[in-house]
């Protein structure tokens, strides 16, 4: 396939129609009168776009091409290109890959047989938002960047609303609206500001700018919001935890898998622009990155509804991806390769694997979600056992979300840490290794939060009666996990693999970084961690054929739990998730909020009361939401202008008159 | 051909006068509304020569407004069929007569360019409309339309002064006197600056309450939220274009009378003005219908703003003209419908509009979607534009102020319509024997294609309008 | 001749004052029918004799001398008011305010550049003070009716400054104050009328239920 | 010099194999001398493990495949832990830049399976075991941490050999301050990662105090007897990095390096045992005190060599 494309067509036609073909997808089935046809044409027609798609943009990769077309339009924003180098190509991979599953999964976990009504416009909208997606990849005029990326927020906004019968998610909608196009209106400054600066809407060419510039720190600042906002880096997260929760399961996957690296994307492209950016940005982008990190993980580990948990981590992955990116500024400004090198492979490496193992996760939690019925996991429990096949996939998606060798969010974390040691030897940025501790106990904090999931959903005995009698996910859904599964661990395994696939992004960003010295000695490096992941597996089995040894030696029988003497145990006394996280969220009381809901209990025999705890939004609680109730006081104050009385209007006409004449004359 | 342009309409009148079916009315309006925009294309493509001593012509200028005019007039004309089906209860004489004189005034106003015959036209769009707003003959409707033409009539009496100052001016530089734009222009220089300054508040206070800008705005709410919907689209889409396309007769004459610095910065305040006052009032807004209110106080507001910014602005305002038009028209008819269904502008009663009206509800928030400057539709270009050229000429707070009124806005918006589309219908809500028909959501549907092919593609012929139009309101060194 | 046009343009300054001063409707209606007849009579004094004047003055004196007062009081009648109670501000301080902006409009008219012929004439000043008259009583008072008289005043104030212009652009200036008289009529007329029938009181205070809550 | 490679690499995996149980023993012979007893012979634990393996086992009807892959990743991890980090002054097998990094997330892995096999048997103990298992060690991972950064930084290396055996007594006498801080943070840590008093008693049966053993409480037959010699073997690899960090003494002859390796083990078992006999454990509250102030003691040597 991938030969014979190199010499049929150009790799840069094949993605762009591949990207049209994807965003078409979901018309057809608009006009079919049947529902199922069009769900499974959609399904087949990203699919067959993916296959076309990931080689030709694997090809614009390695061969380190830039094409270029021209758009013909006649609004009067100047040309608009579009083009495909390295970078582009590199973010394209997760769109299609994610999109492709995601839509797969749909057929299984949104039939349109049993959703005749919202069918239609999910698979529309789904199309609509991948194919943006892509397209944003390759815009390179700031106006025409500007409408796909509002396209692409607002396909997302009308899939997230699917179900909008329920309050719940109309509230999540508008809180991502609102969130969405205030980041837009900064992306608006943004635009116009480099325009300002170099006198039209084409996005200027990598290092073409200085960060000297009087706009330069402006132009920075609106990207950090524009973009940010969209990526979810703290403190611009607030929309995001509602929004994946409350998505179906395969939009949350594209969504979190895909659309916030569209963010990430925009703060790279941002970064190229500037051949001299000052130690400032780095630092900022590494704090914000290494707190969105710290808060987003431990906002995770107290939650109790599981997509909202998931999303948390999104907020985690996006900290630590940006932490590398901001690691690699600090690098270039202070002319250090090998920073610039660790910090941008690390961070390019773990946006690839986020959009592996998130998307697994979350169509994962999709399939629970049929299986158990809620997304409250102190309601579930042993569906391992209904459904061992999920229960599997993911197993390995919590692995390796939680950056545990041997899966590939360990290798990524791992860049990062040779990162950070490597400044000891150098005598500038020292204080840099500090974020390894930080990042370490982030990884811990993952660890508790993964393991409270995987275990209050999977392991155990049902906690309620909903969870009781789960079933096992269907082909369509289990397929797009099962991929997924395998990346991860390809990626853990073979790490020096997706070390070569992320280099030439890394030379695109910074040429100067790229020396295939540097990238030749970390991939011996990485040669090695893969050679200790097979050891580890060769010892496991090991281990494992030792253990069955014994075990035919002796008798094997089985009984219920070892109670500690209390024969009665039931379900609900073992230890759900809420009560898992309860020690670590009482420890790190002040980063995690839980609303404790207490009981008080009077007389010798008090009735019956409950006693639960509830994770809070901080920042959109204590923050937003009082903001904004206090504007609404205001401007209700400031309707009394309009009293009706017709006097005081005439009033306003003449007071007008009066003004102006003065300012007149 | 001008005279077509101006008699047609009238004859229209008089024929729907004389028909006694209401039930044929609306058909007839609808041909010689028909009629009206095949003229109009007709002379687009071949423009006639000036007459009648320079007192008509169409210039680029005349050309988009007459062209929004004409367009929104035959959908809402072709809306009427379907709508009036649903007022059986009164006779429709007077609305469609009032229509017709309504659309032979705007033409005349677009095509000529002698100031006072501008206003005499304006002012009869006016008084034309007064009675249109008071269709539904209730308490309300009879309290706005008494706020609507008195406070509007006060506005147009301003505006007559202010021509009388002008003219005057011109006597005093013992120049021919005259009230030709043409004239004007090639005078300018000579007229004296008392006269002209007061001239040229007197015309923006005039024709700034016509078009309803803050703090001339205030029959707006009532009369938008009073009349029916199809009236409310040609309030909003059209004649606040027309008072627009005054000002830019007074914007021309500025430019030539090196006065324009003062003109430019007054619109700027009172653009800005407009657009904060907007955001306060939509927010918390429980009347969907003055909500539109607001949001063409806003563009107004938009428009002014970016005629004082100048420069690749004044392009935005000139497209925006045609842009806010359309999608104003979406808007209003499409909660047309919505209130012919749930027989309620409150927000309170009104929920899941999706469920009830796919079609209507779905209109509403791509109307919705569009006005508030999102990509793929036209006023996002527009927009765009102005803002851009705002920071691009380096005019920070303006941009800044402009766009945080905005978003302000879109929040307050989005608060007010997301609800009313989304979720279930509540139980309780009274039904009524509305139904979505192509006759009502047909040309809403159409205006709304058109606002989203606007959006991605400008075509040859337009783009080369605009920009002359924009060339007359370049400042001339 | 131009002379005792001036002398005529004194008194409708003081029409101006007794409008705003009095607080019994009918009264200032009369008032301000007498200042349109006034107004009529103008043109003829500063014109040359034309049948065509004679037509505009008679038309003007026939609508703002008698049509319109007529209708007004049909409807003041109508509703039963006599007085306007409570004001939005007092007489008195209106009747300062209104000395002190025709103070203003005199100080305004002399800044600006006139004809050699207008100089010594206060066609402008008495033409600003009439609309600031007008004004005034359309901000302060409460009752439709007494707006409309305001209406009326300040369109008046138009009228004089049209005189001016009346030889250099005839038909605009008909045009003008003819299209104006028509908004009166049809405010008056139609208006007033369906007001009083709906409210049964020319009270704008009861038209106030549209609003922001 | 291959050859010696060689050895050294055999005598290392032997010493791994063989001598974790020993220490347990120790400690158990040490506590009971305290106690005044006699107490079980230095070889117990061999016997211990051994009778596990012959023995038949009991599964809870609850678990799945989860359960049973518990005790064998805790080992697998430990054991490839165990090759990482050097006994002595000798280099370990396999070592290459970052590989303490390795090292700290093998443990995780085990740790996690662990939580998962305890969870897995729906017991409200073995899951309060978990919780606070989890919640410890998380806090645990920054000291480690902050420790390999002062190694690393002292010795310009990047891997634990490097670091480790780069730590001689001239190093120690340059930045001895540093490293007591270190020595003592990072005693803490053995004790908690090993879960031994005062953290948690190894030996106690109620079960509502303890951590780990109440995560194995399920576990029957061969798997405990694997959970026990991992448990051994974690204590060992862990203690291998201690010892060399507080006894970094080498003499140039290879044979007589290990002895002193394996003398220092047999000191630092002594020391566990002493500490497990004066202490008692502490509240469960306190324990996330004593490990943040082991944090902090680690990041003062950080702050002290890196400024």
């Amino acid at each position: 396939m991938y030969s014979a494309l190199q010499g049929v067509l150009d790799p840069a036609i094949v993605a762009l129609v591949a990207s049209l073909v994807i965003g078409c997808a979901g018309i057809p089935g608009l006009f079919l009168r049947k529902p199922g046809p069009g769900q499974i044409l959609a399904a087949v027609a990203n699919i067959l776009a993916a296959m076309a798609g990931i080689p030709a943009s694997l090809q614009l990769l390695f061969n380190k091409t830039t094409t270029t077309y021209l758009l013909q339009w006649n609004l009067p924003f100047g040309p608009c290109e579009l083009v495909i180098d390295p970078l582009s190509a590199f973010f394209l991979l997760p769109v299609f890959l994610v999109s492709a599953a995601g839509s797969l999964f749909a057929v299984g976990y949104w039939p349109a047989a049993e959703h005749r009504d919202t069918e239609r416009g999910l698979t529309f909208f789904y199309g609509l938002l991948a194919s943006s997606m892509a397209i944003l990849l390759m815009a390179r005029n700031g106006v025409f960047f500007i409408m796909v990326w509002e396209i692409m927020a607002l396909s997302a906004y009308f899939l997230l609303v699917t179900e909008h019968e329920r309050e719940e998610v109309r509230r999540a909608g508008i809180v991502y609206l609102i969130a969405t196009h205030t980041g837009t209106a900064a992306l608006f400054v943004y635009f116009s500001l480099l325009a300002a600066q170099t006198g039209s809407f084409m996005l200027p060419a990598s290092g073409s700018l200085s960060a000297l510039s009087p706009l330069a720190s402006l132009i920075a600042l609106a990207a950090f919001i524009g973009f940010g906002a969209k990526a979810g880096i703290m403190p611009l997260h607030v929309w995001l935890p509602s929004a994946h929760a409350n998505a179906p399961s395969h939009v949350s996957a594209v969504m979190s898998g895909v659309m916030l690296k569209m963010g990430l994307y925009g703060i790279f492209r941002t970064l190229t622009f500037f051949y001299d950016p000052p130690l400032l940005w780095g630092g900022v982008l590494t704090v914000a990155g290494i707190l969105s990190a710290l808060l987003g993980i431990a906002f995770a580990v107290a939650q109790r509804d599981l997509k909202r948990l998931l999303a948390c981590s999104s907020i985690e992955n996006i900290g630590i991806i940006t932490t590398g990116l901001g690691v690699a500024l600090l690098g270039v400004s202070s002319h250090n390769n090998v920073l610039m090198y660790l910090g941008m492979a690390g961070a390019l490496l773990h946006i690839l694997n986020h959009s592996f193992f998130k998307p697994l996760l979350f169509l994962g939690s999709g399939a629970i979600i049929h299986a158990a019925g809620t997304r409250e996991m102190n309601l579930m429990g042993g569906l391992g056992k209904g459904m061992p096949r999920t229960a599997l996939l993911f197993l390995v998606g919590s692995v390796a979300i939680c950056g545990i060798p041997p899966s590939n969010g360990f290798v990524s974390e791992f860049l990062l840490y040779l990162g950070f040691f490597s400044q000891l030897k150098a005598n500038s940025l020292v204080y840099l290794v500090c974020l390894a501790p930080v990042l370490a106990l982030v990884g811990g904090l993952a660890v508790i939060a993964f393991s409270k999931l995987y275990s209050s959903v999977f392991l155990g005995t049902p906690r309620s009666p909903g969870a009781a009698h789960p079933h096992e996910a269907g082909v369509a859904m289990l397929a797009p996990m099962a991929f997924f599964a395998l990346l991860c661990l390809l990626v853990g395994v073979a790490p020096q693999l997706a070390l070569r696939l992320v280099s030439p992004a890394v030379a695109s960003f910074y040429p100067q970084s790229a020396s295939s010295l540097l990238s030749s000695e970390y991939g011996d490096i990485l040669g090695r961690l893969s050679l200790l992941g097979v050891l580890l597996l060769t010892t496991a089995v090991v281990v494992t054929l030792f253990w069955r040894w014994r075990l035919g030696k002796g008798t094997v029988s089985s009984a219920s739990t070892w109670g500690c003497g209390y024969q009665r145990g039931t379900s609900r006394i073992q230890y759900g998730a809420t009560s898992f996280s309860e020690l670590a969220v009482s420890v790190f009381n002040g980063i995690m909020r839980q609303r404790i809901v207490r009981p008080t209990l009077t007389g010798l025999f008090p009735p019956v009361e409950r006693c639960s705890d509830v994770p809070t939004e901080t920042l959109l609680e204590r923050i937003f939401a009082p903001f904004f109730a206090l504007a609404g006081i205001l401007f209700g104050f400031l309707h009394r202008l309009q009293h009706g009385l017709m006097h005081i209007y005439m009033l306003y006409i003449f007071a007008t008159l009066f003004i102006l004449m003065l300012w007149a004359h | 051909m001008f005279a077509a342009l101006i008699i047609l309409p009238l004859i229209g009148a008089f024929v729907t006068w004389l028909i006694p079916y209401d039930r044929l009315r609306p058909k007839v309006l609808s041909l010689f509304a028909f009629a009206h925009l095949a003229i109009t294309i007709h002379m687009l493509t071949f423009t006639p020569p000036e007459s009648a001593g320079g007192w008509f012509h169409l210039d680029a200028l005349g050309k988009i407004v007459l062209l929004s005019t004409s367009i929104l007039f035959l959908t809402c004309a072709i809306y009427s069929i379907g709508y009036l089906f649903y007022r059986r209860e009164r006779s429709n004489r007077v609305i469609c007569i009032g229509l017709l004189v309504c659309l032979s005034a705007a033409s005349l106003v677009t095509i000529t360019h002698h100031l006072g015959l501008m206003w005499v036209a304006l002012e009869t769009t006016t008084i034309s409309m007064a009675p249109l707003i008071y269709f539904n003959r209730n308490a309300r409707s009879i309290e706005a339309t008494w706020k609507y033409l008195l406070i509007c009539s006060v506005g147009v009496a301003l505006a007559l002064i202010g021509l009388y100052f002008l003219a005057y001016a011109t006597i005093v530089a013992k120049v021919e006197p005259s009230l030709l734009l043409d004239d004007l222009i090639r005078d300018a220089g000579k007229l004296s600056s008392g006269w002209v300054h007061a001239a040229f508040v007197f015309l923006l206070v005039g024709f700034g309450t016509k078009m309803g800008l803050a703090p001339l705005h205030t029959w707006k709410p009532d009369a938008y939220g009073e009349a029916p919907g199809l009236v409310g689209a040609l309030l909003s889409g059209g004649l606040v274009n027309l008072a627009f396309l005054a000002l830019l007769r007074v914007y021309q004459l500025a430019l030539a009378t090196k006065e324009i610095a003062f003109f430019q910065n007054a619109l700027i305040v009172m653009g800005l003005f407009s657009m904060v006052i907007a955001a306060i009032f939509m927010a918390r807004q429980a009347d969907f219908k003055r909500m539109l209110a607001y949001s063409s106080v806003e563009h107004v507001g938009i428009m002014a703003v970016a005629l004082g910014l100048g420069g690749k602005a004044v392009f935005g305002a000139l497209f925006h003209i045609l842009a806010n038009g359309l999608t104003k028209g979406v808007l209003f008819l499409s909660s047309g419908n919505i209130h012919r269904s749930y027989n309620s502008k409150s927000t309170d009663h009104v929920r899941g509009a999706l469920r009830r009206l796919p079609w209507s509800g779905g209109l509403f928030l791509a109307g919705f979607i569009a006005i508030t400057g999102s990509p793929p539709f036209a006023p996002f270009i527009s927009e765009f534009t102005i803002i851009s050229s705002a920071f691009i000429q380096g005019r920070m707070l303006i941009g800044a102020i402009f766009l945080i009124s905005l978003t302000i806005i879109f929040i307050g918006m989005a608060l007010t319509v997301l609800p009313m589309v989304m979720g279930e219908v509540p139980a309780d809500s009274e039904t009524t024997s509305y139904r979505d028909s192509i006759g009502t959501v047909g040309p809403p549907l159409v205006l709304l294609l058109m606002v989203f092919v606007l959006g991605i593609w400008i075509p040859a012929p337009l783009m080369a309008l605009l920009s002359d139009a924009a060339a007359l309101l370049e400042v001339h060194p | 001749m131009i002379t005792l046009a001036d002398q005529l343009l004194v008194l409708v300054l003081l029409i101006n004052f007794i409008s705003l001063g009095t607080s019994r409707l009918i009264f200032s209606i009369r008032s301000v029918a007498v200042q349109g007849v006034i107004l009529g009579i103008l043109p003829g004094l500063i014109h040359p004799f034309s049948w065509h004047l004679v037509a505009i003055t008679i038309v003007i004196i026939a609508v703002k001398g008698f049509v319109i007062p007529q209708l007004l009081g049909r409807a003041v009648r109508s509703a039963e008011i006599k007085r306007e109670v409570e004001p939005f501000l007092g007489f008195v301080p209106t009747l300062l305010l209104g000395a002190v902006f025709t103070a203003l409009s005199f100080g305004f008219a002399g800044r600006l550049p006139m004809l050699p012929e207008h100089q010594n004439y206060m066609f402008v000043p008495a033409s600003i003070a009439t609309l600031m008259t007008g004004f005034l009583i359309l901000t302060t008072r409460r009752k439709a009716i007494s707006q409309v008289i305001g209406y009326l005043v300040l369109e008046n104030g138009i009228f004089i400054f049209g005189l001016l212009l009346a030889e250099a652009m005839p038909i605009m200036v008909e045009a003008g104050a003819l299209l104006d008289l028509l908004v009166g009529i049809f405010v008056m007329g139609i208006v007033i009328n369906q007001i009083s029938r709906e409210f049964s009181s020319l009270d704008t205070s009861l038209l106030t239920s549209l609003k922001e809550e | 010099m291959m050859n010696s490679t060689i050895t050294n690499c055999t005598i290392h995996i032997l010493l791994a194999l063989v001598m974790p149980p020993l220490l347990l023993g120790i400690i158990g012979k040490t506590k009971a001398k305290f106690a005044g007893r006699v107490g079980a012979p230095f070889l117990q634990p061999y016997h211990d493990i051994i009778r596990l393996l012959q023995k038949g086992s009991v599964f809870s009807t609850t678990t799945s495949w989860v359960f049973r892959a518990g005790p064998i990743v805790a080992l697998a991890t430990t054991a490839v832990a165990a090759l990482l980090v050097p006994f002595g002054a000798h280099h370990s097998p396999i070592s290459f830049n970052g590989d303490m990094i390795l090292y700290a997330y093998l443990f995780a892995l085990g740790r996690f399976f662990t939580m998962a096999a305890a969870l897995d048997t729906g017991s409200s103990f073995e899951g309060m075991g978990s919780a606070r298992e989890a919640t410890f060690s998380c806090l645990a991972e920054p000291t480690l941490f902050f420790a390999l950064i002062t190694l690393s930084r002292l010795s310009g290396s990047y891997s634990l050999s490097g670091m480790l055996v780069n730590i001689n007594l001239s190093v120690w006498i340059h930045t001895s301050a540093a490293l007591l801080l270190l020595v003592g943070g990072m005693f803490i840590v053995l004790l908690a990662e090993n879960c031994r008093i005062p953290f948690d008693d190894p030996n106690t049966h109620l079960e509502l105090t303890m951590i780990h053993e109440v995560m194995v409480l399920d576990h029957s037959g061969p798997a405990l007897g694997i959970i026990q010699y991992a448990a051994a073997l974690k204590l060992f690899v862990l203690g291998a990095f201690f010892v060399h960090l507080a006894l970094p003494y080498s003499t140039g002859n290879p044979l007589l390096d290990w002895g002193l390796f394996i003398i220092s083990m047999l000191e630092l078992a002594v020391v566990i045992g002493v500490v497990e006999s004066v202490m008692a454990r502490l509240r469960l509250i306190r324990i996330p005190q004593l490990l943040v102030a082991a944090t902090i003691l680690a990041a003062f040597s950080t702050l002290l060599v890196i400024r």
